[in-house]
């Protein structure tokens, strides 16, 4: 596959489908779903192929692919992959591929509209995590951003309007502060080197006035910030969760937020000092979002939101794991992105199916689901398990990582992050307990368990993915740790003063 | 004194088009005026056609310049005025009489713009903007039945021309304090950089007279009534092409004739741009009325292009040109929906547009495209204009305002996106679908699809008017 | 006789008509207000113009008389107009669009 | 035969079953019981080999499964007499409880999940066992953690098994907080986790006292929630309401013992930790068997009685650890895992028989069920630690430790512990066996599928000692790492010996007069000490100050106080007060667009005024 | 002398600005306004201006204002019908007004020429009338011919804006 541009076909795989769909006849709607699967299916193969062929040994970014855009300012589309990207391509397109069969069975109204946004929005994904060009990067982001706004507004459930326009402005404003940061940076660049460009990889081999660096890396900051969500600008995360349906949920627990932190991550990179400054920070934030959406998603009786504050908990933890600009925590930090995207895409997949079927996601308006339910019961508490940091599950690893990378720098703050997972256990087993055990009631004997191939694929799929990495975290690790080492390095190699 | 009347071939084919379309009306019999439209398209793509390759230079005793900036500003004003004609057309049966005037009157406000664009001289411009705002009073009052209409001309009229006055008395300061009226003389009088106190109280009271024209406080007032109430093809034209006239004679007086002096205005010009995405943005919010939604998001609008103003660099200059294309194309396109779903529906109210994509999905994707592309959402044309102008207003370091922008262009994206929640997630009324004639159909995916090419291919737009910005500040120094 | 007693004229007039178009309800009389604030500018040019040694100013003046004559001339025409869909001049009476 | 396969086995065998042959209980009952006897296969030429060297040098393999600079994790195994020990008693145990279970489970609706989630837990404890690092160890360690919950909640469509599930598994996450930073600390002290390498660098001296004591208490945090030591042992009773064979296989025997298990395992820290952190070891153990002992008086269940015992023997064995007397506790841990496994089937199948497992709906089921009652009987005598049955052995070499090393105070409460111990043991073997007739129905010995496993682990409970006699050869102690000073050696101390049988033949004195003779009626005995009684029923009130002051009071607090801060402060004060704060701004700044004309006007004036002062002042 | 002259044009011209604005019958006012922009001429010939007086008399009070009495005339306003003449923002727009001009004010009082002067001296003004008359078709034809426009539009404005039928068109059919 030598010259074949990788990353421009998984990018484009789902827009040439957006365009076919286009074409294509409402009530046609196997035809639909057929061509949203098989344009899924190709990005997800071709992004396991890139899990195989990047070369470890070699590092760097590859796959590059370069082509000018706008020659007057420097911009260019010019993608490339380093190991943390393809760690997150990989989680893009297996989410997106388990989410469109979720939509199979849950979307039942507008399907083709439905796709062409689900699959606007990941062609959206797909670029910013193999964009190498900041404007490119940002363009990428609000393509993701901007399908949001009709998928939750049309198949939403409850308070749909105000969750996705709260969640369109919020994520929307993120980006812009970024924009600007991202914008100095260009500025700042060119005049340092009289060639205006946006491209990431020249950028990032300059070196700037630290003084300058701590100034433009608290834009950058905050408006990825607010993607993550760093608490305090997390609140549109769990409405929008809650309002979205599954499919969406899963996309935009699973992947979204994680454009922040990789957001953050490619800041750290362009400004190391500035990250270096900042990063104290960053860790105290994580930690309020460990603790405190911990303890909101324990008060919480809705499973939806529940997850969704759980979700900005743990992505208090990548925040974490990335403050500590060690080897340990930040590779930590990314394998977290990886498996808490696919923990909570399952989460959503399964409370989506068992809300479309009972129309309440009230965790006391059920109980002994497990018995009407088993699979979706084991699915479920795999999920919960993995979301608690269970060994054998993907999160566990991660969680280690970040826990022990975190020690080094901050002791304090790890030991809050380590009681972070009692928290964590108590609402998950809650949950479990209140909606899967105890007795059966009589009035959920309508619901009916996950039999049907494309019912279970999209599970079974998400349950191989956290195992398999559980069991060998290696296979990611590995990845992962080749972009994680020179970023590391860069950030530890400046010195503040 | 040379004349070289052959550079201001393109306004006089316009004017001869005014001319035979007046003159026309004498043989004119019947209701529709559709011809007159054609020939004022016809017109104006002639005009449009002389363009090419237009020599530049000085014409007309000196005071006509013809240069690069405002023969693309020109080619905006033709093609605001093609797509305004032919809203016209479609919007004919509301005007009840004199239609052959209305479009002969949107050619001579024509003829003004661009005279406005090639004016050198604070004389010639200042009587090029009198001949655009006489036309439009007219325009905006034309419809002298319906009441919002009369009123929103004698608005526009009032406030037209107190804002005139005070232009004027500006303008008559800053030729006090440098003894010439000419952008060239007056940026030679003030290439040393010293300022009088004559000058202050020109440069300050001649930059608020302008911010009439391109509807930014103080002298935002008029818009949002005049938007509602004059004919929909006129609040559109209002909104592009005269909004694009005020823009090219700020960039010239600001940039070239008053360049030396950047020192005085660029505080001032931030001031009325923060003002003006303020109000214009907040304000808009609670709108019910879609053209008058426009009105007051071109309030904030304007903001953003003074921003670029404020930048007062080639960048800047550079974003305004895009941001003008970008924008009109939008308006336009949003316009032109907006007329169609009057003439079916009868009302421009935002929640009359409920389920808009059920009953025509060409027009709700028109207006979603369109106003999205208002609100600066990627990967539309907007997106990319708001894009340049923060990146010149960075790059000058006007962090200030680039914040409030920002957080301006969260708040244009609220509003924008109830008129989308109103088309997409709300159900319809009723169920019958509105009918586009084919010609609307292709203007509206050429407008849709030139919004969607400038988003995510604007290398060649940019790299023209950062081409035209560059020879233009190469002109002036 | 300094160019600032001319000035001070010019803008004690121009001040006058700008308060006549804020104050009076009668629209004819804010339109000639506006004359006033037309005329206190063509008096600052004029005035320029003579302790400058240069003509631009007056032939701005001639020009501005000009202009001044036609916006008056449509601004009757939209008064009349006025008058025949509302019956009044009274300017406080043309709210119908607001907010 | 490699040593991985018993790791896979058991796991192949879980997923089997899963996803397989659910359907098929039979065979997934022989799935999992051919997996965990195959183990036992695989471990026996190990114990062979181990009793014909004791001194065996540990066998080590390893593969790496997470390589990033600065931190290696191998998942490894580590083959010595310590873990083939440990080896011999969950795979042995393991496999008559499997059988067992086939006889006991019968006709359950969850027969395969049950065997399933059994192959998991060997799976899962087989790792803890021949794990040769930290990070391993704390992985299956979580595993055992879940299948124990998953085997608690069983019966998941009972509320209290669903609680008592959810609740063992949150202690012990209490627990593993501490077990995590342990970890991490250590890893920083030596930059390995890897046992022996950790054991060279301490050894060589290369950590701090104050490190090594720290490390050593957040260690053994984690061993305080697995082995359910005060405080952390309140979700054990309560995980008897899994199945019987659960009981006895993970809260008895196995799973339970893991901590001592663990502490022994890194007794190469505790042995340089300094002074006051064994101390706290050894205190929390002595805590935890006399208030369990105490405890057992206010069960009426007769597997909550067991399990207290089982805390009061935990507690034994980690105040042996924390006396020094490593190999004591090891070796109680190792009979212990017989007897008590033995006393759960036996309760198991007298529950069996009555469906009950209230001892007062029980008495007088010796005649009826011989077999179970001979062999609970002879699994009382050792948990009580006659002479010569197992307990008194492992039992004599606990407190000998505590009273060799000069914890008086510990040997102390040691005994009298076993004299508690001998009076509840008496009361259970009577109430249930003898007195009077109270069983309702006609109670049945069990199929020979569960009294066979019986009877094999009751000859183990009596002759399992053996190895541990002192002059015997080779001795346990032999088979246990040795670390600093004197070990390896039973020493047999008379007085020791003569004053814990003593105060056992008390404790059956009093117990009999009590319970048979009726010499001192019980009733009148609990009305006399209503508050001591009520503070026993009541558990001394801790899992009440838990549920009530910890969870009720500051964690459901802590959660409520969040959301408000939440859902009013942020949401509705913040987030949402800003945009109606920008709505209504909105909604003021239009009003200056009045439709007035002349305001307007005045606005328009009015803005130039402004603007040209701000001009001009700045 | 020329400063008397000034000084009565002056306070003449602000008198009668003062009563456009305050008188309440427009017909007073257009009168009113007729002398003010009679001043304004004689202003301009201090200014040596005679051709800008000439014009200003011509187009003002020759036109502008025939135009305003003739509206004045065709709207039947003799006497003012509205009973409340003054707007109700009376104090607060004659405090903005008054303020801007104190700003103003005090702003052109610190000023003074200080651009070069032209060549127009008083000698050549003299001349005046004549120059202009020239530089208007060479120099400022653009301007010249724009504001020929401007009058052109004004004139179909305000045909369009107040005429209420279009006359029939001699050229046109007799049954249109």
């Amino acid at each position: 596959m030598e010259g074949f541009p990788i990353l421009s076909a998984i990018i484009l795989a789902p827009l040439i489908a957006v365009v076919i769909l286009l074409f294509v006849q409402e009530r046609m709607i196997a035809l639909i779903r057929t061509i949203a699967v098989v344009s899924t299916s190709i990005s997800l193969i071709l992004s396991f192929y890139l899990l195989f062929a990047y070369d470890k040994a070699l590092g760097g970014y590859q796959f590059i692919e370069k082509i000018e855009w706008v020659k007057s300012l420097g911009i260019s589309y010019h993608l490339g992959v380093d190991g943390i990207s393809v760690a997150m391509l990989v989680l893009t397109s297996i989410v997106i591929f388990t989410g469109v069969f979720v939509s199979w069975v849950g979307i039942k109204h507008r399907i083709k509209e439905h796709y062409i946004f689900l699959l606007l929005l990941v062609a959206g994904v797909f670029g910013v995590f193999a964009s190498l060009d900041m404007l490119f990067f940002f363009l990428f982001y609000e393509l993701a951003v901007i399908p949001m706004y009709p998928l939750i507004g049309i198949w939403g459930s409850a308070n749909r309007e105000y969750a996705t326009m709260k969640l369109t402005l919020y994520l929307s404003l993120g980006a812009l502060f970024a924009l600007l940061g991202l914008l100095s940076i260009y500025f700042t660049s060119g005049a340092q080197t009289g060639v205006y460009t946006f491209d990431m990889l020249a950028i990032s081999q300059l070196s700037f006035d630290s003084g300058y660096q701590i100034k433009v890396f608290l834009p950058l900051l905050i408006g990825f910030g607010v993607l993550v969500p760093l608490a305090p600008f997390h609140s549109w995360s769990p409405i929008g969760h809650a309002a979205a349906p599954s499919a969406v949920s899963m996309l935009h627990a699973g992947v979204l937020m994680k454009l922040g932190a990789y957001g953050i991550i490619r800041a750290m990179w362009l400004v190391p000092e500035g990250a270096q400054f900042w990063m104290p920070w960053v860790a105290g934030f994580a930690l309020i979002n460990i603790f405190y959406g911990g303890m909101v998603a324990m008060g919480r009786k809705d499973m939806k939101f529940m997850i969704g504050y759980s979700s900005s908990s743990h992505m208090g933890y990548v925040l974490l794991g990335l403050a500590t600009v060690n080897y340990i925590g930040v590779n930590g930090a990314v394998l977290l992105m990886f498996a808490h995207g696919i923990m909570t895409a399952l989460a959503f997949s399964l409370i989506g199916f068992v809300y479309d079927q009972a129309h309440t996601r009230m965790m006391y308006d059920f109980s002994g689901l497990a018995k009407k339910l088993p699979f979706v019961a084991v699915a479920f508490a795999i999920m919960a398990f993995a979301s608690s940091g269970l060994p054998g599950l993907a999160n566990f690893v991660a969680e280690l990582m970040v826990f022990i990378g975190a020690f080094k720098e901050y002791p304090i703050h790890a030991i809050v992050a380590v009681f972070g997972i009692i928290v964590t256990a108590t609402y998950m087993l809650r949950s479990i307990r209140d909606v899967f055990f105890r007795e059966p009631q009589d009035k959920w004997d309508h619901l009916k368990d996950a039999t049907t191939f494309v019912e279970r694929l999209p599970f079974v799929i998400l349950i191989i993915v956290l195992m398999v990495v559980g069991f060998y975290p290696s296979i990611l690790v590995d990845l992962i740790n080749t972009g994680v080492v020179p970023l590391v390095d860069k950030v530890n190699a400046s010195t503040l003063g | 004194m040379e004349m070289n009347l052959l550079l201001a071939v393109p306004e006089f084919i316009v004017l001869g088009t005014a001319f035979i379309i007046l003159v026309m009306e004498f043989f004119m019999t019947g209701g529709s005026r559709k011809v007159s439209a054609v020939i004022g398209i016809i017109g104006s793509v002639a005009a449009a056609v002389s363009l090419i390759n237009m020599p530049v230079g000085r014409a007309l005793g000196g005071l006509y310049i013809q240069d690069q900036l405002a023969i693309f500003f020109k080619w905006l004003f033709l093609f605001v005025t093609i797509i305004v004609l032919y809203i016209t057309m479609v919007y004919e049966h509301k005007i009840e009489r004199w239609k052959g005037e209305f479009y002969s009157l949107v050619m001579f406000g024509l003829s003004g713009m661009m005279f406005m664009a090639s004016s050198a001289d604070f004389i010639s411009f200042y009587v090029s903007l009198e001949l655009v705002a006489v036309c439009l009073y007219v325009l905006a009052a034309f419809n002298t039945g319906n009441r919002l209409s009369v009123e929103a001309g004698l608005k526009y009229l009032v406030t037209g021309a107190l804002a005139s006055g005070f232009l004027v008395y500006g303008i008559s300061f800053i030729y006090g304090a440098t003894g010439s009226t000419g952008f060239t003389d007056i940026a030679v009088a003030l290439m040393g950089g010293d300022t009088s106190i004559y000058l202050m109280i020109g440069l300050a009271i001649t930059v608020l007279g302008l911010t009439f024209k391109v509807s930014s406080v103080p002298f935002h007032v008029w818009s949002p009534d005049v938007y509602q109430g004059s004919p929909t093809p006129v609040a559109a034209f209002l909104a592009s092409a005269s909004k694009a006239a005020g823009f090219v004679v700020i960039i010239r007086i600001m940039l070239s004739a008053l360049a030396g002096v950047k020192g005085e205005w660029v505080m001032l010009v931030s001031l009325i741009s923060g003002a003006s995405l303020i109000f214009g943005n907040l304000a808009a919010m609670p709108q019910k009325d879609i053209k008058r939604l426009i009105g007051y998001a071109g309030i904030g609008s304007a903001g953003y292009l003074l921003m670029a103003v404020a930048a007062a660099s080639e960048l800047g200059t550079g974003a305004i040109m895009f941001y003008m294309v970008a924008y009109s194309i939008g308006i336009l396109g949003s316009f032109l929906a907006i007329v169609i779903f009057n003439n079916s529906e009868g009302s421009d109210l935002i929640e009359s547009y409920a389920g808009l994509s059920r009953r025509s999905p060409l027009l709700a994707i028109s207006l979603f495209i369109g106003l999205l592309s208002l609100a600066g959402f990627p990967p539309l044309g907007g997106f990319i204009a708001k894009f340049y102008i923060f990146a010149a207003a960075v790059k000058e370091g006007l962090w200030a305002l680039a914040v409030i922008g920002v957080i301006m262009a969260i708040v244009s994206m609220y509003y924008f996106l109830l008129v989308v929640k109103s088309m997409y997630l709300r159900p319809p009324k009723n169920t019958d679908p509105i009918k586009v004639d084919c010609v609307s159909t292709v203007v509206l995916y050429i407008a849709n699809i030139a919004t969607l090419a400038l988003g995510i291919y604007p290398g060649p737009l940019t790299d023209w008017v950062m081409n035209i910005a560059k020879l233009f500040f190469k002109s002036t120094i | 006789m300094t160019i600032t007693h001319y000035l001070i004229l010019s803008l004690l007039l121009f001040s006058i008509g700008v308060a006549g178009v804020l104050l009076r309800r009668n629209t004819i009389i804010v339109l000639m207000s506006l004359e006033l604030i037309f005329n206190s500018v063509n008096i600052s040019l004029a005035a320029f113009s003579y302790f400058l040694q240069s003509l631009n100013g007056t032939v701005f003046v001639i020009f501005n008389i000009t202009v001044a004559a036609a916006e008056v001339a449509i601004g009757l025409a939209i008064v009349v107009s006025v008058y025949r869909s509302r019956k009044t001049v009274n300017v406080e009476e043309l709210d119908e669009m607001r907010y | 035969m490699n040593i991985w396969a018993l790791l896979i086995l058991p796991l192949a065998s879980a997923v089997i079953i899963t996803l397989l042959t659910r359907k098929n209980k039979d065979l997934s009952s022989y799935i999992s019981i051919g997996a965990v006897v195959a183990c036992f296969a695989i471990v026996a030429p190990y114990i062979l080999k181990m009793f014909g060297d004791p001194h065996m040098h540990p066998e080590e393999q390893a593969f790496i499964w997470l390589d990033i600079p600065g931190l290696m994790v191998e998942i490894g195994t580590l083959i010595d007499p310590l873990s083939i020990v440990m080896l011999t008693v969950v795979t042995f145990v393991g496999s008559l409880i499997h059988i067992y279970s086939r006889g006991y489970m019968h006709g359950e609706e969850g027969f395969s999940r049950f065997f399933a989630c059994l192959s998991l837990f060997i799976f899962a404890m087989i790792g803890i066992v021949i794990s040769n690092n930290f990070i391993m160890t704390f992985i299956f360690w979580e595993l055992v953690g879940l299948a124990s919950y998953l085997l608690i909640g069983y019966y998941y469509q009972k509320p209290s098994a669903a609680d008592a599930a959810k609740k063992a598994f949150i202690v012990n996450r209490v627990g593993d907080f501490g077990f995590v930073l342990g970890i991490i600390v250590i890893f920083y002290a030596t930059g390995t986790v890897n046992f022996a390498e950790v054991a060279r660098h301490i050894a060589a001296g290369e950590v701090s006292n104050g490190t090594l004591g720290l490390a050593s208490l957040l260690i053994f945090c984690g061993a305080v929630g697995k082995s359910a030591q005060f405080p952390l042992h309140v979700w054990l009773p309560d995980a008897m309401e899994g199945p019987t064979p659960v009981s006895a296989l993970i809260h008895a025997a196995t799973m339970v013992a893991a901590g001592v298990y663990m502490l022994a395992r890194t007794g190469f820290l505790f042995a340089a930790a300094p002074a006051g952190a064994m101390e706290v070891i050894a205190y929390t153990g002595g805590i935890t068997a006399l208030m369990a002992a105490l405890l057992a008086f206010g069960q009426t269940d007769i597997k909550r009685i067991i399990a207290y015992s089982t805390l009061s023997s935990l507690g034994y064995m980690v105040m042996a650890v924390g006396v020094g007397g490593t190999n004591a506790g090891m070796f109680y841990l190792m009979t212990h895992a017989f007897f008590k496994a033995l006393l759960f089937l036996g309760a198991g199948s007298v529950i069996h028989a009555c469906h009950t497992n209230d001892i007062w709906e029980m008495g007088k089921l010796y005649p009826k069920l011989k077999i179970t009652a001979v062999t609970f009987i002879l699994g009382s005598l050792a948990m009580m630690g006659i002479f010569p049955f197992s307990g008194f052995w492992s039992k004599d070499e606990v407190l000998t430790s505590a009273f060799t090393s000069g914890h008086t105070l510990l040997f102390i409460m040691g005994v009298f512990t076993a004299f508690l111990t001998a009076v509840f043991m008496t009361k259970l073997l009577i109430v249930t066996f003898f007195g009077e007739k109270r069983y309702h129905g006609h109670p049945h010995e069990s199929p020979s599928l569960m009294t066979i496993p019986l009877i094999i682990l009751s000859i183990f409970a009596v002759i399992a000692g053996v190895v541990g006699i002192p002059g015997v050869e080779p001795s346990f102690g032999d088979f246990m790492p040795s670390f600093g000073e004197g070990h390896g050696e039973h020493h047999f101390n008379y007085f020791v010996a003569v004053t814990s049988t003593i105060a056992v033949f008390i404790g059956i004195f009093v117990g009999w007069l009590i319970y048979s003779k009726k010499a001192i009626d019980n009733k009148q005995l609990a009305a006399n000490w209503s508050g001591l009684y009520a503070a026993l029923v009541n558990r001394f009130y801790i899992d009440h100050f838990y549920d009530t002051v910890l969870v009720k009071g500051i964690y459901n607090q802590i959660a409520r106080i969040s959301n408000y801060i939440e859902v009013y402060i942020i949401i509705n004060f913040i987030i949402n007060g800003s945009a109606y704060l920008t709505r209504q701004t909105g909604k003021a700044l239009r009003l200056t667009i009045s439709g007035q004309l002349q305001h307007y006007a005045l606005a328009m004036v009015g803005g130039v005024l402004v603007i040209m002062m701000m001009y001009v002042i700045l | 002398m020329e400063q008397i002259f000034f000084y009565i044009f002056a306070a003449v011209a602000i008198i009668s600005a003062l009563c456009v604005v305050t008188l309440r019958n427009p017909v007073h006012s257009a009168f009113s306004l007729i002398i003010c922009l009679v001043q304004v001429a004689a202003i301009f010939i201090l200014l040596r201006s005679p051709f800008l007086a000439v014009v200003q008399v011509f187009i003002y009070v020759g036109a502008v204002m025939v135009l305003f009495l003739f509206a004045v005339m065709v709207l039947d306003m003799g006497k003012e019908t509205i009973r409340e003449h003054m707007h109700s923002q009376t104090i607060p727009a004659v405090g903005i007004v008054v303020l801007l001009l104190a700003l103003i004010g005090w702003l052109i009082s610190r000023g003074g020429i200080t651009a070069p002067l032209g060549p127009f001296d008083e000698a050549a003004l003299a001349k005046n009338t004549e120059v202009i008359g020239k530089t208007l078709f060479t120099e400022y034809i653009f301007p010249f011919e724009v504001v020929s426009l401007l009058l052109l539009i004004a004139l179909i404005g305000a045909v369009v804006l107040v005429m209420k039928e279009r006359p029939k068109s001699r050229l046109q059919g007799p049954q249109a």
